[in-house]
């Protein structure tokens, strides 16, 4: 009876696991990202970051070959994030588990780490606390502090002395507010009203009317890329607050580079700060833009997450170099500490503490390029900027 | 008051961009008795032809409209005589099932075919300009959504009120029995209903892609606001509609102006209210 | 002594439409009163009015001289004021037996316990049996009730009432739609009815009213025309009229 | 269209479970007219709503002028020359009367309705009334009007008489009259009250739990007082 | 007693009897599909939990909707009662598995009752409306009182004791989901007392005929109300046992999407047996998981042609099938 079971379990197991692992030295890494659903494009474009970071340094490390694994999780939430976790590491047998595009999908899989040993490289989620909670997280992408942060400064230089902000009402957004004041007030500037969105909201004249009442003279917005932010720049167009000259800033989610088709020629002109633009001038970005380009399909769907993901690959590579295909997940995440290198979106770092990316912003403006495209154009460079969330933790 | 008048106006424009699109819904829930949660992905099927015949056929804007409305009832054809035939007169939670499922491959495919990115419909210049209206500017799209919204209320009434048809379909709905008894193909009547409804829906999701921007997740990403409109409004009621929306579209307007950060509070709450109000939504019919 | 039952001056309009006025009947203990008249009489609209279903627009309803009025249906039901239905509105997927229990569990005040099997209870199941059997319904006790036969199905609505052992019992039509066959069952199961219990029958069928009424009342738009013994009732001429001529004083209401 | 014969054979329908109507067959022929007697539930509503395809048939044809239509829908009786006027009037509550006779009017031109407020000037007064506001004669008119301005070839009325005021019965009753000997219309009339009945048709039927139990002429039951008696009286004492 | 009968309609009664075993046969086959799961699938453990933890959400619906006849798209708020009352007692030092368990089960009977209170005044689409407008308002409160519940970062860090002070939560959820079986077996045979008891018979009863009901001399709204308290208490322990299985708690727990999910999958199973529950949540979650590891891109379409496909063949749900099959089987001797 017991023999029985043992069979039955030893047939089951190795039916389940496939036969790679037993033999072939392949080392797995798991992706968890919102590959279809609401956010379907932001997970096309991990996996674009993650091919093209193949595709131009090879599908193996030392001698171990990788091999990606993707588990679809369309929108935030937690539990379904932890069991694709657990079934990645457990079944799959992964050895990294990279992507994560919200937040509270990240806090759920945390706890997981050390007992999984396995490192987590966050390609996107950007609450500054997240890598707090494991020692084995490294963030290659942004916190939305960080990406706010200059545009405090850059407003009141401007000639904005009043500020009204605006913002999506969840954690991302009250980030972006908290950001902005304490940097614009910092400055010198005042913030005359802080106003907060549901998430769901489709129309935003109400909103520009309330701007327009405040009697502010700049505008900072935070609002979550996607299909709303076409909407709220079209009404700040259209309410006419363009044309009465208020200033309008925000950090590079409102014109990720796959909106800027949509939102066409109702942005231009407007300055937002972002870690990345796809139109930043480098040797590095232009070949990782062709192949992640090659990756997605098409140019106009290309946007910061791939960039993440990019950069999120190169951290993988280096901790299997350090490895060398052993599961270690301590020794993986000791040896990215502190690592640099010039990424697509310029030179970068992760720090050695906080294991967050330190990297330049960028305050940009949607302009035309030769083409007629529009893009973001860098105009300013703010070298160096760390997470300021986690600085004053 | 100038605030008050401007809140006013955009309160109207969105209303009436979700009565387009709901009045369909309505039509189908309380003439038809279909609970078609996948109205919104016709909309959205629309959305996908006026974008592609505005910027890959440079077709103008009326050419546009005219073809997502067209395009999406023959698309709407076979579904309603294989699918949706099957699930007339079926409890509400089957049709609920179906129609879900529908709404699924509807994202599913349009996500393979179109990619997932915003697709927009390019408004001719004379609607992309802002208008100034004495008090303040407003986009002349607006104004142009709430001359649709209008022209289709007006339209629907002057359709089901004075025409033959609109008294058959009437008819059909106080007593489906007795008309067919009279002669009135009640099947033909139906099919003819729901095709209205699907245009209206193509039209709202055209019109209304300022609002409510064209993308994959659009059929579901609305559902539950058309849901809600159309009850609210009463099922099967052309004024119950254009009230739901407008009220709806104003505490909508004016929750989001006054507290912005209780929004949904307000609309929810607005929701709860009424329906304890007016159990059958403002003008329903009795089931 | 006092009437167990008594109807005083009841009235019910529909938007200016008139459909009992002033209706006043009284019945004492053990009375077997049939109520007659053509369609559209409303016969039906008077078991609602006094069952609970429809409130009037004036009149009173005493049970045992109280006045129950102003209660609800479920009131009247538990002050022993009970009633069939014209189209027996059953359970379709249970069984005789379950509807007949659960009534009886209701009557006892235990059908929303959770904590007790349905079928626990031995002298529950007994007393059900017992009804079932009187009816003759014990054959199809555990078939779903949407697969008996429809005389079955008026058996068990008189079952279902029975089970909540009324004061005074309102039979609507209690064989309508009955095949011919099964009425006689109708019958019986009428016949064995409580001798103290109150009944007033609804019905068509002349011979089956003739049979079981000692006293009958005839509706005619609205109101009663005449209330006499059975015997009675064919002689006069205004009933004749109602049923066989034009009667002259339907009126309608605008 | 002109008046057509109906032939009814081996009719059964009901609800449900219930047969309320076994093997009814009968025959009209074109332009005569019928009276169908019986208490009250014995199968005259189920027969009539049967004719016209409202209910469920168990078996047996319906023929009109020799064709059979018993496989198709109401709609399609209805445009093959069924009329009904049912017992419960059915008139679309939220329509208005000018509405309802719209419906009736099948494709022909709207200014036929002429021939309704002809026949009812009642309902030209009430035109712009709607249908819940009318009275029960009222409704009554306007529901035969309905049927009648479709041109049925077979018209069937059920108790068109009930809860109405002596004067209107009058007026219908001549109306019916009118139409029947236009020789426009075959038509058969379900009524509880034996005088109407008889003197309206040359030929009367008798409904007893869903079966013919009598067949002939009216002048033969009018002769019968026993039998009247026992199937539509109040019965005598057995 | 003494039945006469055919030999044919025999086995078409029912005896009590034949209940109890039916019932005793179907839980056995339940613990015997649960255990198998964890010989199976050792790897999928957290999959499995987090189907636990939806079958009983499942489960609470089926008790409004198919046992009732009240149509809810807002049954989630009740989940995420359940989920952040765990939730916050967790993080505010209660750490005793069992007693979260409970504490969920006690916010979620609250909330049922609350629910109810609204919901049952209305009916049809405008009861579907307000189950909308309810799971919309919770779902906003929590993200509003974000100092609570972490708002739309999710409410992390729960430290739950082992369980007996024994077991621990770990990577490989064998606790979880040892415990979440054992609690969904426990609430599964609470259920089958539940509607077998006169109170069960009496809202099948509501469901078909409120009228009927009346007229036998049973008030309807309160036995309406009990029945949300007691849905509410199923679905909190779910909530509850997601919160302390994955230790955080999102905003997706109290949200429509979850609710309209949950429906989907009872309808899919199909109405009113409890075993249609637990069969559509186990069917359409685990076809989602195959089809989205499978394409992760696409699986969307394929899950909407399984729900079209179900329609179009078994409009009843799959347990109506099930049915199907046993009758047409009976039909052939």
């Amino acid at each position: 009876m017991i023999a029985g079971k043992r069979i039955l379990g030893a047939a089951v197991s190795a039916m389940l696991m496939g036969s790679v692992s037993a033999y072939a030295d392949t080392i797995k890494v798991g992706i968890i990202g919102p590959f279809s659903g609401p956010f379907a494009l932001q997970g096309k474009n991990f996996q674009a970051g993650v091919e093209a970071y193949m595709a131009l340094n090879g599908k193996s490390v030392k001698g171990h070959d990788i091999e990606i694994i993707y588990r679809d999780l369309p929108a935030a939430n937690p539990a379904q994030s932890r069991a694709l976790a657990q079934e990645l590491v457990v079944k799959e047998k992964v050895q990294y588990l990279g992507g994560v595009y919200f937040t509270p999908d990240a806090m759920a899989i945390t706890p997981l780490l050390s007992q999984a040993n396995t490192p987590l490289v966050i390609f996107n989620a950007a609450t500054s606390a997240i890598v707090n909670t494991s020692p084995l997280v490294v963030r290659t992408s942004f916190t939305t502090a960080q990406t706010t942060n200059p545009l405090g400064k850059i407003a009141f230089n401007e000639g904005v002395k009043k500020a009204i902000t605006v913002v999506s009402d969840y954690g991302p957004g009250v980030d972006a507010e908290n950001a902005f004041r304490k940097a614009f007030e910092a400055a010198g500037g005042q913030v005359v009203e802080a106003v907060r969105m549901p998430m769901n909201t489709t129309d935003f004249s109400p909103i520009m009317q309330r701007v327009r009442d405040s009697g502010a003279t700049g505008l900072f917005a935070f609002l979550p890329s996607g299909p709303p932010t076409l909407g709220f720049v079209k009404a700040f167009n259209e309410t006419g607050l363009k044309k009465a000259g208020i200033k309008f800033y925000a950090p590079g989610d409102l014109t990720q580079e796959s909106d800027l088709p949509a939102l066409g020629e109702a942005a231009e002109g407007l300055k937002t700060s972002f870690h990345y633009s796809v139109a930043h001038d480098s040797p590095e970005n232009k070949k990782f833009v062709e192949a992640a380009v090659k990756a997605i399909g098409s140019a106009d769907q290309l946007s910061f997450p791939a960039v993440g993901a990019y950069d999120g690959m190169h951290v993988i590579y280096k901790m299997i170099e350090a490895t060398d295909g052993k599961q270690d997940a301590k020794k993986a995440v000791d040896a990215v500490r502190g690592l640099s290198w010039t990424s697509p979106r310029g030179p970068v770092r992760i720090e050695p503490e906080t294991r967050h990316i330190t990297q330049n912003i960028y305050l940009r403006e949607v302009a035309k390029d030769a083409d007629g495209k529009y893009i973001n154009k860098e105009i300013q460079t703010f070298p160096d900027q760390k997470d300021p969330g986690l600085a004053t933790q | 008051m100038q605030t008050i008048l401007s809140i006013a106006i955009d309160a109207l424009a969105f209303g009436m961009v979700l009565f387009i699109i709901c009045i369909g819904l309505s039509l189908t829930m309380g003439l038809m008795r279909v609970v078609n949660l996948a109205h919104g992905a016709f909309a959205m099927i629309a959305g996908y032809i006026a974008s592609y015949a505005a910027r890959d056929l440079g077709l103008g804007y009326a050419a546009s409209i005219f073809l997502a409305i067209i395009g999406t009832i023959v698309i709407s054809i076979p579904l309603e005589r294989f699918l949706y035939r099957r699930i007339y007169g079926s409890p509400e939670l089957t049709q609920v099932l179906m129609t879900i499922g529908l709404t699924f491959c509807v994202i599913g495919i349009t996500n393979y075919f179109m990619g997932p990115t915003l697709k927009i419909i390019p408004l001719p210049e004379a609607l992309s300009q802002p208008l100034d209206v004495g008090f303040r500017t407003i986009a002349a799209h607006r104004l142009f959504v709430i001359a649709c919204g209008a022209a289709v209320a007006g339209g629907l009434w002057y359709l089901i009120e004075r025409t033959t048809f609109g008294i058959k379909l009437r008819a059909t709905v106080d007593n489906a029995a007795m008309s067919d008894a009279l002669g009135v193909r009640t099947q033909v009547v139906y099919a003819i209903s729901f095709a209205i409804a699907i245009g209206l829906a193509a039209l709202g999701g055209v019109v209304g892609a300022e609002f409510l921007p064209i993308e994959p997740y659009y059929a579901l990403r609305y559902m539950v606001t058309f849901l809600v409109v159309v009850s609210v409004g009463g099922a099967g009621s052309i004024p119950g509609a254009l009230i739901a929306c407008l009220v709806l579209g104003f505490v909508d307007t004016t929750g989001r102006y006054l507290m912005p950060d209780f929004g949904n509070f307000f609309f929810y709450a607005a929701v709860i209210l009424i329906v304890c109000l007016f159990p059958r939504g403002f003008l329903g019919r009795a089931q | 002594m006092s009437d167990l039952f008594r109807v005083e001056n009841l009235s019910k309009s529909f938007g200016g439409l008139a459909v009992s006025r002033n209706i006043s009947l009284s019945m004492p203990e053990g009375e077997r009163l049939a109520l007659i008249g053509p369609n559209g009489a409303g016969k039906t609209t008077f078991v609602n009015l006094v069952t609970g279903q429809l409130r009037p627009s004036a009149g009173r309803v005493l049970l045992n001289g109280g006045d129950v009025t102003q209660l609800g249906a479920v009131r009247r039901v538990r002050k022993g004021l009970v009633r069939t239905f014209q189209v027996t509105r059953l359970f379709s997927d249970l069984t005789p037996e379950e509807h007949v229990t659960l009534t009886v569990l209701q009557r006892e005040g235990k059908a929303t316990r959770i904590l007790s099997r349905f079928r626990g209870n031995t002298h529950v199941a007994d007393e059900v049996h017992g009804i079932l059997g009187t009816l003759g319904l014990h054959e199809v006790a555990r078939r779903k009730v949407g697969q008996i036969a429809y005389g079955q199905q008026r058996l068990l609505e008189i079952a279902i009432a029975l089970a909540l052992k009324p004061k005074v019992l309102l039979l609507d039509e209690p064989a309508a739609g009955v095949p011919s066959a099964d009425t006689p069952r109708i019958e019986q199961a009428l016949e064995r009815l409580p001798p103290s219990l109150a009944v007033l029958m609804i019905e068509h069928d002349m011979d089956l009213v003739f049979r079981f009424a000692r006293r009958v009342v005839v509706l005619a738009a609205g109101e009663v025309i005449f209330e006499g013994g059975p015997s009675e009732v064919a002689a006069d001429p205004k009933v004749r009229e109602a049923y066989l001529g034009n009667y002259a004083h339907a009126r309608s209401v605008a | 269209m002109p008046a057509a014969s109906l032939d009814v054979r081996n009719l059964s329908a009901g609800y449900g479970p219930t047969l309320v109507l076994e093997d009814v067959s009968f025959s009209v022929p074109a332009g005569a007219r019928l009276s169908i007697l019986g208490r009250n539930g014995m199968g005259k509503t189920t027969l009539l709503s049967t004719l016209m395809g409202m209910n469920r048939r168990y078996g047996g044809e319906i023929l009109v002028g020799g064709k059979d239509l018993s496989p198709l829908k109401s709609s399609e009786r209805a445009r093959r020359g069924i009329g009904l006027v049912p017992q419960t009037r059915d008139i679309f509550r939220s329509l208005t009367v000018e509405e309802n006779l719209i419906v009736g009017i099948k494709d022909r031109p709207r200014n036929v309705i002429q021939e309704a407020y002809d026949m009812f000037p009642r309902l030209h007064e009430r035109r712009n009334n709607l249908g819940w506001q009318l009275s029960g004669g009222e409704q009554q008119m306007l529901s035969t009007a309905r049927t009648i301005l479709g041109r049925p070839a077979v018209l069937l009325l059920d108790e068109p008489l009930e809860g109405l005021a002596p004067v209107i019965c009058e007026e219908l009753m001549e109306a019916f009259t009118l139409l029947a000997s236009s020789g426009e219309m075959t038509i058969l009339l379900v009524e509880q009250r034996l005088e109407s009945a008889l003197d309206f048709a040359e030929t009367v039927l008798i409904l007893e739990r869903g079966r013919i139990v009598w067949q002939g002429a009216s002048e033969a039951l009018r002769a019968d007082p026993g039998l009247v008696e026992h199937y539509i009286g109040v019965g005598s004492l057995h | 007693m003494h039945i006469m009968a055919q030999a044919g309609t025999v086995s078409a009664m029912p005896d009590a009897k034949s209940h109890l075993w039916r019932d005793a046969a179907g839980i056995a086959l339940i613990s015997a599909c649960g255990a198998a799961g964890y010989w199976l699938f050792p790897d999928n453990l957290a999959l499995l939990t987090r189907i636990v933890a939806v079958a009983l959400l499942v489960l609470s619906i089926d008790l409004v909707v198919g046992y009732c006849g009240v149509a809810t798209l807002g049954q989630a708020a009740l989940f995420g009662a359940g989920a952040y009352a765990a939730g916050i007692a967790c993080v505010n030092g209660v750490t005793e598995p069992m007693t979260l368990i409970a504490i969920g089960a006690i916010a979620g009977a609250a909330a049922g009752l609350l629910m109810g209170g609204v919901m049952l005044r209305a009916h049809g689409l405008a009861q579907l409306v307000l189950s909308i407008a309810i799971v919309q308002l919770f779902h906003e409160a929590a993200n509003k009182a974000s100092a609570y519940t972490g708002g739309s970062d999710g409410l992390a860090g729960l430290m739950v004791s082992p369980l007996f002070g024994l077991f621990e939560f770990d990577l490989w959820g064998r606790t979880a989901y040892l415990m979440g079986l054992v609690l969904l077996l426990l609430v599964f045979i609470a259920l089958k007392f539940v509607v077998a008891s006169p109170f069960g018979m009496l809202c099948r009863g509501i469901k078909q005929d409120p009228v009927r009901i009346r007229a036998m001399g049973a008030f309807v709204f309160p036995v309406l109300l009990k029945m949300f308290v007691i849905s509410g208490a199923v679905a909190g322990t779910g909530g509850a046992l997601a919160a302390v299985s994955t230790q955080v708690v999102g905003l997706d727990s109290v949200s429509f999407e979850l609710s309209a999910n949950a429906l989907v999958m009872l309808v899919l199973g199909g109405l009113g047996t409890l075993y249609g529950a637990l069969i559509g949540t186990v069917i359409f979650m685990g076809f989602e998981h195959v089809v989205s590891a499978f394409n992760p891109f696409h699986w969307m379409t394929m899950v909407g042609a399984l729900l079209i496909a179900v329609v179009l063949a078994a409009p009843g749900g799959l347990t109506s099938l099930v049915g199907k099959v046993a009758a047409s089987r009976q039909g052939k001797p």
